[in-house]
């Protein structure tokens, strides 16, 4: 079950979904909002979804883990919208009825999140600016790029 | 009958543009339609880039028609519907 | 933070103990009690700790994954006496910047606790019988060993 | 002066010992006070197995000493508090 949410991520009723009498392990994750990035000081920040694909993507995610490593369920919400410190922009759960699994599965959902769903942040910094986190960095070095001239 | 059936002398065909993060502020908009004569997603994705002024360079960005991840070279049909996608930050 | 519980574990209240606002992730592992373990139907299952060692012991777990995966921070608390099918026989947390550290962090705590913790369990099966785990089999081996007249 | 001030000839002593989980069982109680002229937690164990007859062999065994882990040869003390450890079962 791959979900996004608008509002606060409520853990009890996610994790209900998951309790099995056969899973003797159960590992989670949860990405919490820091006040620091790359050494700057953040306020709040935004996610925006390309919701339809997103979807789809997370639901693939999920489905791969199931087939990777056996596991008995696993599921990830993750977050749209306003978010402020310490709030969980993502969390997933995994069973599995050995602990092993459980890890490695939980671990490959969020690295695929991190680099496959179509989600995107942006931080707004205690210094009133504010930025789309990995789009600044490309873009500027593209700018280089022009100013000496590579096309 | 190839000329009757539908393909014009101008590949010019109405698409479906949407727009997210630094795209959409760039843009000003998150979704437009687009009157094109680009034949591919690279080739509107250039067309875009040059009109809009976007600053992310195409190997930045992944490209989704459809709803599907696509290639670049996906040859481009009346109302479809694109979406460039900057380099994603969940989790 | 290592406790050894009678009661069932509230893991709002550890998890809460944990908040940090320089923490981006958070890797949590819940063992739970299975209604079958080496294909034998369980009933239910009784933990037994050597107490004073138990909790010096699982202090020096957290400490040594403290200092190896530079964590924020980590707890973990294991349970005693008789469990029901699905309880949480052990939960752990741990906080990090970064979720790789927080994962092997995690992992290298309930690796340790389950290796190196003085606490026994006890398994009653659903046909009346009951036996220490990982006891049986080293008593059974000598058995035979003294069958077959090795000393 | 070495005769009178506490070492007897018999190095007979009273060793607290604490019995967790198969040995519990086996032994029927959770500690007892034991005389014995064991000098080291390897021969006490030998002396319990031998009279409580204890199925698990010693190398499946750890051993705490005052409420930390020992090596088997550690030399007892009187009073000292002894808890030999069965392959543990947590998590």
């Amino acid at each position: 079950m791959f979900k996004l949410s608008q509002t606060d991520i409520d853990i009890n009723i996610l994790k209900a979904s998951l309790l099995d009498a056969k899973a003797g392990a159960y590992v989670s994750f949860e990405g919490w909002v820091r006040d620091t990035n790359d050494s700057r000081h953040v306020l709040q920040l935004e996610y925006q979804a390309y919701e339809t694909l997103a979807l789809k993507e997370g639901a693939k995610i999920l489905e791969e883990a199931q087939t990777r490593f056996g596991i008995n369920g696993a599921a990830c919400v993750h977050r749209t919208g306003s978010l402020q410190i310490g709030e969980i922009a993502v969390w997933i759960g995994v069973t599995c009825e050995h602990r092993q699994e459980a890890f490695e599965a939980c671990r490959y959902i969020i690295d695929e999140i991190k680099t496959r769903l179509p989600i995107w942040k942006k931080e707004t910094y205690t210094d009133g600016s504010s930025g789309w986190v990995n789009c600044r960095q490309h873009a500027h070095a593209e700018e280089i790029n022009q100013e000496v001239g590579v096309s | 009958m190839g000329l009757s059936s539908g393909m014009p002398f101008t590949a010019e065909k109405q698409i479906h543009v949407d727009y997210f993060a630094i795209l959409k502020e760039q843009r000003g908009k998150d979704s437009e339609v687009i009157q094109t004569s680009a034949a591919t997603a690279q080739e509107l994705y250039s067309e875009l880039k040059e009109r809009f002024g976007f600053s992310l360079a195409q190997n930045h960005l992944s490209v989704a028609v459809n709803d599907e991840f696509a290639k670049w070279d996906t040859p481009l049909k009346e109302n479809d519907r694109v979406v460039f996608i900057p380099p994603v930050a969940g989790g």
